[in-house]
Order: structure tokens, then C-alpha cells, then sequence
């Protein structure tokens, strides 16, 4: 779909409503993108009540404008690791949603042949190393991913995205100071979206959060409202660059709203509904759609964007349905290359 | 007796110790909502925020600064939530609670229960599913408890709560909703003491955990073939009930030993040893293990069986066993 | 020996050189214990040298100010819980010099009846709950210790005594965030000594450093010359007062240097001697008896604190050296009431 | 050949694959003044400071920011100052480094060498002794190595630092200054292939790391008292050289394994359990284990040696074995 404008195409720039140098064709394929992951998951969660989704999904709806802006910020050859929360970034970054989708549903052509599913995504061919299990464990893997590129001598960097929960667990402190020291290029983005589970982050953390502590460990850190997806690539965009420049590691918090339950099966009944439906008036995809509408953009392109991610993700999932399970002997291939792994077994 | 889930049987023992001693107190991710697979649920309300307590994401100052708060005379539950996220706290088990009362000449106890949900479960894949026993089998401090049953669950959790050494409490993930008559008493179930869970004449099935119920089923199969097989759930591994084994093994003079972990390096080797050595001359046959290959724990449903150590595993095994009896 | 005063007595108290309100008295203890926590070091090198200490231990010589400034402020139900460099705290704690050299000699009678050795010392007669072998554990042990503080309802507190090294540990966030979320009666004292074994620790730590990271984490937190022992045990007094009445857990850091190696048998010669030098002039025990001096205190009792603390600790060590092995059944005691420790051993 | 120690042969190796391959570098505490035993001396100023890399106290970012930079491209040699220490990056080491591979589908390789000088070593006391060879053969993943002498420090560490799996290289604090001849080319020893120490009729004694020592005089002894023992050195133990023990097993009948490690839960059970199963008939005695009690590492000498296996404790053990051969 090509970016096309409506009548008040010229004036809106003048609007205060939309910031200067408004570029619209980049926020055009942000709302692209972010409607896509939200159709992705709305897919996804469909599967997950169709019963086909066998292990736990974490939904990051509500969270697209993070997951578009600091992703489609990245190159190819940029490094990037993710959360349990982390099908947005992977798509962002590039991954082919029809073989993530496949792997949601362990499937024969999912992205780790079905041997990691939702948790453990990854796609190497696109710079993304993988979500991962354990809470904060990729700050460490990302700083030093970031090592190997100071090592090697590139101009990319490495990006690590983590929750609000995950900077109560020590690789937050070690995985930043290390960055700090060795000055790598990695750039550090703290989903604040209120919850560590079924508990509310704040609750159990003491201080005022990622930024300060960041800031404590030599990293320079910027605060967003991680909603507008201007403001996340905007700063996205600047900090990269200083990356890239030499600048060392950065750190940007991005303050957003877990719209779903913790997982795709949690009704989420320890919060108000209230709350869920005030956060709901701050969705970063339509906050989105308005400012490109402000901007001229045709509201039937805007729509157009959703639809199209839609049948993009049903029909998706609909081959997902029908793809064999993964060949048997995948159970004993890489594991490692000594040793027999039927050892004694059995 | 109540029929209870294995997880209810848990609580009920939690709560029970806790009405009994101010001093026993509950401190894990979500606790407070219940935990994460409801083994907790209600308790908040009676214990208050302080006793059941929500913690950080922190597992390294959960475990840390329940050693701190063992020392310092409480009797903390610690909840790992997933045993694979213990791994983020073992200094703090093994270099820490484990070692505080040898290494300070006696000065100290380090009365706490590490509860750690272990095992295969529904497409968890490798960071969620890890059984890893017979590590904590090998760390001197540690007991280690592998309950079955929802009886056994109540029985020797309270037992943990009560010991003044450090408890590796390993339930299983798989058999939370599992359920069974659960005395309403007091019940204390001393460490080191099997349970015969099934008498029989050919073999002797060794098992322990959720893997005890596959044995069983094995054993049922074994019935039907004229075999006749019997099965000890061991309960605990540290200490773990030689003479039970030995006598059932004199008996028989077939031994099989099954667990759901890694066979290389996992409990049923230590079992096999000693059992090797000083069940010699009463062994009709070698003993045998069925466990698992040494491969992390797959997604998709097909690769995780692979993995997984079956009913008909163990048959064939004991089959064979007889078949081939010296 | 009493507290004597020379002939200046009474002028001094108005010469700028000494603080207003100086407590003589209280100055006066301080000396005497940094003498005999120095004595007791050297006596322990001197054992290190003649070959009867069989592990490493590790030298506060030049730190004394913040052993005697923090414990001795102090009660007895009160909780320590120190480091691998952990002589000195444990002495001003109040544990007796004897046992600890009869520990570290690994002799019967030791503290921790010989199985802990230098650092495992602990004490928990008065409240010292450990020496610790692993850099930062201490941290979550300390905040745990705080935890059944709160629980038990006391008016105790918990202190927790760590390096400069100790604070890129994940243990440093995730203690200091424990203490603060649940509001423990914790202090936290940081000893900058400059040094985390053979590194400059500055040059592996990003950021300002642990102060900072205290604020960042939301524990209040105060810096001082930690080779002052009028700012150490004022503040530390301060603190603990703070502290006691419910104020939640704090943090001082304490900068002062290493003057030995990393080991008694580290030459340290990966640093510069006039540095050593240099640093040396910034002896905290020298500036106590010269402030002690201007305040007229008789300079024979000042030099006497040094000579009985050198005799005290000798006749300690002609003690121990005297002292038997442990019996060795105890190898089997002490390992848990459960199961038989030599089971399938030998 | 040269003669040089256990220490500098495994530093010998690590310049020669670092002059080899621009990708290999180390990282961990101290290393730039030669790390804490010296096993580094020198290597900064051929190699710099970026390739031979400082670190903070941060064990878990040294293990797991060396998990990313594997994965990114690069070989690290991760040093771990004390077997010990590791423990704080055990999620690091187990759920990430190796799992990731197989997890992922095979997109990655994690390639590192993990170092972790291990075992009782001059009164270091229970923080600072311990042996866990056990605990990394039972995770899939892992390859684990136990090189007991110079030559094999050599040839097993340029192996492990080409390999493309993460390998645990346990080497033992007490043998740093053991000599012996080291082979100056570029000789690199495959994993699982054992070594036959000493060549013997009557008894087949299994060991690895410094334990091997003890083993050969345990041996010597045997010999004056008529007893020809077979020595075998495993070098690893996953793989481990199921083969050899075998052979020598079906040659003496006798087979004892004896580790400075804890015997319950240790790697003993796992060889000792193997044997008895795959060759029962051969086996003229129980296999018999000769390792550590359950129990902490003391500081004090007396102590510390009643935990400690000893030649004597081998040649009892070995000579009981003899006579009640049945
Ligand atoms: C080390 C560890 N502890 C606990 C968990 C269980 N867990 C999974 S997600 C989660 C909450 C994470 O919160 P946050 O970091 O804020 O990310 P969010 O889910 O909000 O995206 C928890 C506790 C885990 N996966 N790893
Ligand atoms: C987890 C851990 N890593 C490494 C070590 C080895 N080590 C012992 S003391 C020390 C330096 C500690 O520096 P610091 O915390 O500043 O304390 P200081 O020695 O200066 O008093 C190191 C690295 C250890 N004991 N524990
Ligand atoms: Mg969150
Ligand atoms: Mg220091």
C-alpha cells in the first residue's frame, strides 16, 4: 500500500497537533508495522483459545509502538534480544511472521523447528537472537554480543529490549555496568508497562526506576512515552546514531501499558477494569492513525493497514494449521556435537 | 482424610505450619495472587502481606535473603516459581545455605524450603521444564524431597518446614491437579522413608516424583503380561532409603530404576551404584535405568515426548529383564 | 587503661583543629580498637609469614576506622555480616581475638571450631553472623537478616559491610532493592579502598559509583572519608539512629585505601609505591591519636593502646600456636541432621 | 618437547589458538596482572588488554556476556577464577549457554570455554574447593573436561577452545605447578578418547583431574603388594571413553573409580552404574567407588584430609577387592 493523502493534504502541517518535520511516510509504515503486530497477536491469541498454541504466549498489544520504533530502527546486522514478550520485536525486526507463527504452534518450519515455540523466538537471519525464558537474562547476552562487535570492529550495534520487572534481577546491574565499561555499542530499552506478572512493578521497586538506575551505572538514559511512536523513534533514532558514532551504550524507558492479561490466558482480575479501559484511550496504533489522519493521510489507507495485517495473520495461521509437526529425529539433532545423547538412556 | 489436589495438600500444610509457628513465612514472586499455578491461593488473606509475601524478580535475594532471614531465626518458605529459575540463585543455595552451619562450626541452622516446581509440562520448553534432582543429591546440607502424591505433598512439606536444614522441595509440575485422600492431621513423614506404592514378586521399580504414577502405570501393563512388579516411590533422595530398596531388591533380585531427568549423571546412577555393589551376589540381572536422553526439552508436543520416558519404555525394559534373567 | 588528659587539656577544646562537641572518651575507644584490630592484623601476618595461617586472608590494615566507626556503634543484637576482609569489623563486633586466631590457625577452639577459617569468621555470640567467601553474597544475607528483623518485630538492626568490587555484583542491586521495597532495618557501608584484588576497581566499575547506585536504587546514601573516624562514626551513628527509628535501610560509602596487598602474600606490585607511600600518610590511626594528641590526651596512653594491643595479640598468638587440631570427628559434625554424611564414601 | 607446568601449558595453548584465530580472546577477573594462578602471565602485553580482558565482579555478565559474544561471532575463554564462583552464573551457563542451540533450532553455536580451576587446594575452606564435574555432564549441551596433566592441559584446551559447543574445562588448583612433558606442536586431543596411565592386569582404577595422581601412586603400592592395577585417565567426561573402560574392564574384572568430588551424586555412579549393567558378567567384584564424603571442605589440614580420598583409602579398597573376587 503506497502512502496516499486525503484533501486537507497541505495545511495539516501547519496544525499544531502533529510535530514539525512530520515524516509522514515513516510513521506511515510504523502504523504498517504496529498493525501488523497487533494482528499477529490477535492471531496468535485465536490460536492460543483454539488450543494449538501449546505453550504459554505473551501478548504485547499496547506495546507496538516500542516494539516499531526501537525495532525498525535497527539494520539487518544490528543485534537484537527480546523478552518472553517478543513476537513485536521479532516481526520489527524482520522476521517472517508465517515461520514465527508456525513455531507458536510447534510446528515442522518454525523459525527453531518448533523446539523453542513463543518464548525462545528467534531469527538469526535477521540480527535477532532470540527471546529468552529468563527474565533480564539477555541484558548480559546482548552486552556482550555488543562485545563481539567492538571485538570484530563493526559499525552495528546490539539493542536489548526488557521489561519493567526485569531491572530488579542483577544482570540489570551487571549487564549495564558492563556495556559502561567496555563502552560497546548496545543500546538498552526498558518496556515499562506496570507489570511484573500479576504483580505491579512498582510495588517491588525501591527508587525511581530503569532511568535512575541506569543513569547510576554511567549509562546516558532518556524517558518516553513509549505510546507515541514519535517520541520512541525519535529518540530510538538519535540514540542509535550516537551508538554508531562511538557514543558507547545508552538506555531509553519507555513508559506503555500491558493491555492483555500477563499471559494470553490470564483475565488479569487483580486490576480494575477501569484502569484497563483508560489505558485503553492511550492505544499507541490509534494514536498513531490520528496523527497521520491529522497529517492527511486517508483514513481508508489508515483502516486498510488493519485489515490487510489481518487476513495477512489468518491466512498465516491458517497454514500454520495445516503444517505437519517437526520430523522426529530434530529431537536428538544440535544438542552438541559430542557425545551421543541416547546415552544410557531409556 | 479430605480428597485434595496435590497442590490444595501443599497449602494445607503450608498453612497448617504457619498457624502453628508466627515464625514460618512464604516469600516468592506472586505470592500474594496466589502464585503462579495457585498454590498459594487464599493464603494472603489469612497471613497478611508480611507472612505471605510478593517479592521483586529477584530470585538470587529471594534465595540470599531467605538464608539471611534463616539465620537471623525465621523459617522461610522460598518459592523458585519454575526450578530452572533456581539456576539464578545457586550460589546463594549452595555456597551459602548449604554450607553456613558446617563451615561456621555449628554457630548457625539455615531452616528454610526452597520450594521448586520441576518438570515436563505442557510445551515449556527447555528454560521451563528442567528436572535437576540429583544435583542437589550431591551438595552436602542439602535434603532433598521429590514427593508424588498429594499426601506425601502434605506430609513432607510440613516435615521440611520443620527441619532446621536447608530443604530442596522439588513438586512436580505435572501433578499439581493430581488427586488422593490427604489425612486432615497433623502428618509428619520422616525424610529417608520410601513408600512401597505397589508390592510385587519379579522386579523392583524404583521411582520417585511425577515419574512415580508413569512406574505405576508400568507396572499395571507389567500385571497384565504376568509380570509382577514392585514399585517404590523413594520420596526423598537426600537421604534415600537404601534399605527399603535393598530389601525389595533382595526379594526380586530385578532392579529398574526410572526417572523423568537426564539418565547420564542423574539419580538413578547413584541408585545403580550402590545397589550394584552391595546387592551384588542377590542381582539376577543388571540393573537397569530408564530415563531420559541428554537432550534439553523441546516445544513442540512430538519432540517432547521423545524425551520423555514412557510406561511402555519401562515395560519393554522390564520385559526384557525377565526374559533375560541370568 | 582510663582516659588521661595532658596539660593543654581545657584550651583545646577551642582549637579548630578538632571538631565542636569532640567526645574524647568516645575517640578515645576508637583508637584503642583500631590499634588492637591493627595488632591483631600484623600478628596475623606475622603468622601468614611464619607459615602457621594455611589460607588466604586478607588485610584491613589502613581501614580501620570504618571496622571500629561502623561495629562499634553497634549493639550486640545487632547483626554483621562482613567480608573476605572481614578481621577488623568482627573484632570491633566484639568477638574475641583469641578464637578468631585460634580460626585462623584452623586450631581447636576456633570460632568456627577451624572448619571456616579466615574467611568464614563469624561470631554469632555477638550478633556477627559471617565473613563470606563470595564477593557480594553478603548483600542479600544482610537484607534477610534485616527481613526477620521486621518480622520478629525488634529494635535491632542489620549491617552488611562490603568493597569497592563488591558493588558489580547483581547481589548489590538486588539487596539494596529488597531492603528498600520492604523497608528493612538495614545499613549498608561500602569501603572504597580503591581495589577489588589486583584491579583498580574504578576502571571495572561504570558510573559514579555506589553511592549513586544506592540513590538510584532508593536507599538514602551518604559518602565520608572513611579514614576519618570522627566522619565515619558520625555519620554511622547518625544513620543507625535513623534506622532504628523505622527509617528504612541506608547506605554509606567510605572511601579509603588499601595499604597492603590483596592477600597478606600479595607484594601488590602492579601499583606505584609512592602512591602506597602517599596513602600512608592518610593513616587513619595516626589522624585519630593526632586529633586524640590536640586534644590532650596524654601521648604516653596513645602509644600504650598500640604496645598492649601488640602484646595482646601476641600472647594470643603464642596461645594459638599452642592449641591443638581440631578432634576430628568434627569433620562429620555439622553437616545436617538428615542421612549419613559417609554414605558410598572411600 | 618442553617440560613445563600444568599452568603454563594450558597458557601455551591459549596463545597459540589466540595467535591462530583473531576471534579467540579470554576475559575475567585479574587477567591482566596474569589472573589469580598466574595462568595468564604474560598474555596482555603479547595480545592487549581488549583480548586478554579485565572484568568486573560480575561473574554473571563475564559467563553470559560471553554467551552473546559467542553467539555474535567470537570464541571467548571465560575464566572463573574458582570452580566456585561459577555458581553465580549458573542460569548463564545451564539455561543459556546450553540450551541455545538446540532451543533455537540450530540457528546458533554458542562456542566458549568455560575455565574453572576446582578441588581442595592449601586450606581454601568450603567456598573455595569444591569439585562439580557431576553437575555439567548431566546437562545436555555441555562437553566437560578434566585434564590431569601438562601435555593434556595442552592438547585438550586448544580442543576445547575450537570447539563450537561450550566446554566446561575443570582444571585442578593443585596440579598448577605439576611438570611434565608438553608437545610443542599444534596438538589438539579429541574429546571422549581416555588415556591408559599405566597399563595393569588385575584391577582397572578409573580417575581424572588431580585424583589421577592419587590414583598412579595408589597403584604404585598396589604393585609392591602384587596387584597389578590398570590406571585410566577419562580426560572428559561427556563425552567419556565408555570404550576403554570396557576393554579394561573385560580384562581385569575389577573396576574402581575413584574422584576427589563428593561419591553421592558424583560421576563415579554414573560409570560405575554403566558398567555393572553393560558388563555384569564380566565383573569379577562389585565396581567399587573410592570418593568423597558428604560433606563441606574444611580449613583446618586434619579436617580437610578426612574428606580428602587418599592412596591408602584406594589400595584398601583395591585390596579387598582381591580377596573376595568371587
Ligand atoms: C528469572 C525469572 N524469574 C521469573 C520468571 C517468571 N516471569 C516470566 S515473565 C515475568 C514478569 C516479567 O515482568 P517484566 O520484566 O516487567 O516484563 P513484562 O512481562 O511486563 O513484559 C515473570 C516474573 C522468569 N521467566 N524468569
Ligand atoms: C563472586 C566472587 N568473585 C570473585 C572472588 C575473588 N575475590 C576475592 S576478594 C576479591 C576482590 C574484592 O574486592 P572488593 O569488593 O573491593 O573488596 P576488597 O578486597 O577491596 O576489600 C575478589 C575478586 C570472590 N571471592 N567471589
Ligand atoms: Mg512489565
Ligand atoms: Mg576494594
Amino acid at each position: 500500500m503506497v502512502l496516499r493523502y486525503g484533501a486537507i493534504e497541505k495545511e495539516i502541517f501547519l496544525s499544531s497537533s502533529i510535530p514539525v518535520n512530520f515524516d509522514v511516510e515513516r510513521y506511515f509504515n510504523h502504523h504498517k508495522m504496529m498493525n501488523r503486530i497487533r494482528a499477529f497477536e490477535e492471531t496468535a491469541a485465536t490460536a492460543n483459545n483454539d488450543g494449538l498454541v501449546l505453550g504459554a504466549i505473551h501478548l504485547s498489544i499496547g506495546q507496538e509502538a516500542i516494539a516499531s520504533g526501537v525495532c525498525q530502527n535497527l539494520e539487518k546486522d544490528d543485534f537484537l534480544l527480546s523478552t518472553h514478550r517478543g513476537h513485536g520485536h521479532t516481526l520489527a525486526k524482520g522476521a517472517d511472521p508465517q515461520t514465527m507463527m508456525l513455531e507458536l504452534l510447534g510446528r515442522k518450519g518454525g523459525i527453531c523447528q518448533g523446539k523453542g515455540g513463543s518464548m525462545h523466538i528467534a531469527d538469526f537471519s535477521v540480527g535477532m537472537l532470540g527471546a529468552n525464558g529468563v527474565v533480564s537474562a539477555n541484558i548480559n547476552i546482548a552486552a556482550g554480543a555488543g562485545h563481539a562487535i567492538k571485538l570484530k570492529g563493526g559499525n552495528n550495534i546490539s539493542c536489548c529490549i526488557f521489561g519493567d520487572g526485569a531491572i530488579n534481577r542483577g544482570p540489570f546491574l551487571e549487564g549495564l555496568n558492563w556495556a559502561g565499561v567496555f563502552e560497546l555499542p548496545v543500546l538498552f530499552v526498558c518496556e515499562k508497562n506496570g507489570f511484573a506478572s500479576t504483580t505491579v512493578t512498582e510495588a517491588m521497586t525501591s527508587g525511581e526506576g530503569g532511568k535512575q538506575r541506569a543513569q547510576s551505572l554511567g549509562i546516558p538514559a532518556e524517558e518516553v512515552d513509549g505510546n507515541d511512536i514519535v517520541e520512541v523513534d525519535e529518540c530510538v533514532r538519535q540514540n542509535i546514531k550516537e551508538i554508531r558514532s562511538g557514543g558507547g551504550p545508552r538506555f531509553i524507558l519507555c513508559n506503555t501499558y500491558r493491555l492483555h492479561g500477563h499471559t494470553a490466558s490470564d483475565p488479569a482480575l487483580y486490576r480494575e477494569q477501569e484502569d484497563v479501559d483508560e489505558a485503553w484511550k492511550n492505544d499507541p496504533i490509534s494514536k498513531c492513525r490520528d496523527l497521520l489522519k491529522n497529517a492527511g493521510v486517508l483514513d481508508e489507507d489508515l483502516k486498510g493497514h488493519q485489515t490487510d495485517a489481518l487476513s495477512e495473520m489468518q491466512a498465516i495461521y491458517n497454514r500454520a494449521k495445516q503444517a505437519p509437526w517437526p520430523e522426529l529425529q530434530l529431537a536428538y539433532e544440535d544438542v552438541q556435537d559430542s557425545g551421543d545423547p541416547r546415552e544410557e538412556a531409556f | 482424610m479430605t480428597v485434595m489436589t496435590y497442590a490444595d495438600a501443599a497449602k494445607a500444610a503450608l498453612a497448617e505450619e504457619m498457624r502453628r509457628d508466627p515464625l514460618v513465612w512464604a516469600v516468592g514472586e506472586d505470592l500474594g495472587r496466589g502464585g503462579v499455578f495457585g498454590q498459594y491461593k487464599g493464603l494472603v488473606e489469612e497471613f497478611g502481606p508480611d507472612r505471605i509475601s510478593d517479592a521483586p524478580i529477584s530470585e538470587a535475594a529471594i534465595m540470599g535473603a531467605s538464608v539471611g532471614a534463616a539465620m537471623a531465626g525465621t523459617r522461610p518458605v522460598v518459592e523458585m516459581r519454575f526450578a530452572d529459575f533456581a539456576l539464578c540463585a545457586v550460589d546463594e543455595l549452595v555456597n551459602q545455605a548449604a554450607k553456613a552451619r558446617y563451615m561456621l562450626g555449628g554457630q548457625t541452622n539455615v531452616p528454610m524450603v526452597i520450594r521448586e516446581p520441576m518438570g515436563i509440562w505442557r510445551s515449556s520448553a527447555a528454560q521451563h521444564s528442567q528436572s535437576l534432582e540429583s544435583w542437589y543429591t550431591h551438595i552436602p546440607g542439602l535434603v532433598v524431597v521429590v514427593p508424588s502424591t498429594p499426601a506425601d505433598n502434605k506430609g513432607l512439606l510440613k516435615s521440611a518446614i520443620r527441619s532446621d536444614d536447608p530443604v530442596v522441595y522439588l513438586e512436580h509440575k505435572n501433578i499439581w491437579g493430581v488427586e488422593g485422600d490427604v489425612p486432615d492431621e497433623d502428618i509428619l513423614l520422616p525424610f529417608g522413608k520410601a513408600r512401597i506404592e505397589r508390592e510385587g514378586a519379579d522386579i523392583s521399580i524404583v521411582s520417585w516424583s511425577a515419574q512415580l504414577h508413569v512406574a505405576s502405570e508400568a507396572a499395571e501393563n507389567l500385571q497384565k503380561k504376568g509380570i509382577s512388579a514392585e514399585v517404590i516411590d523413594l520420596r526423598t533422595l537426600w537421604p534415600w532409603d537404601k534399605e527399603a530398596v535393598f530389601s525389595s531388591v533382595e526379594k526380586t533380585g530385578r532392579l529398574l530404576i526410572t526417572h523423568e531427568s537426564v539418565a547420564v549423571g542423574g539419580f538413578g546412577a547413584e541408585i545403580a551404584a550402590t545397589v550394584s555393589e552391595h546387592m551384588f551376589k542377590a542381582l539376577k540381572h543388571p540393573v537397569r535405568r530408564c530415563a531420559a536422553p541428554r537432550v534439553p526439552i523441546s516445544y513442540a508436543p512430538p519432540l517432547e515426548d521423545m524425551v520423555r520416558v514412557t510406561a511402555n519404555n519401562i515395560v519393554d525394559v522390564a520385559t526384557t529383564m525377565m526374559d533375560s534373567g541370568n
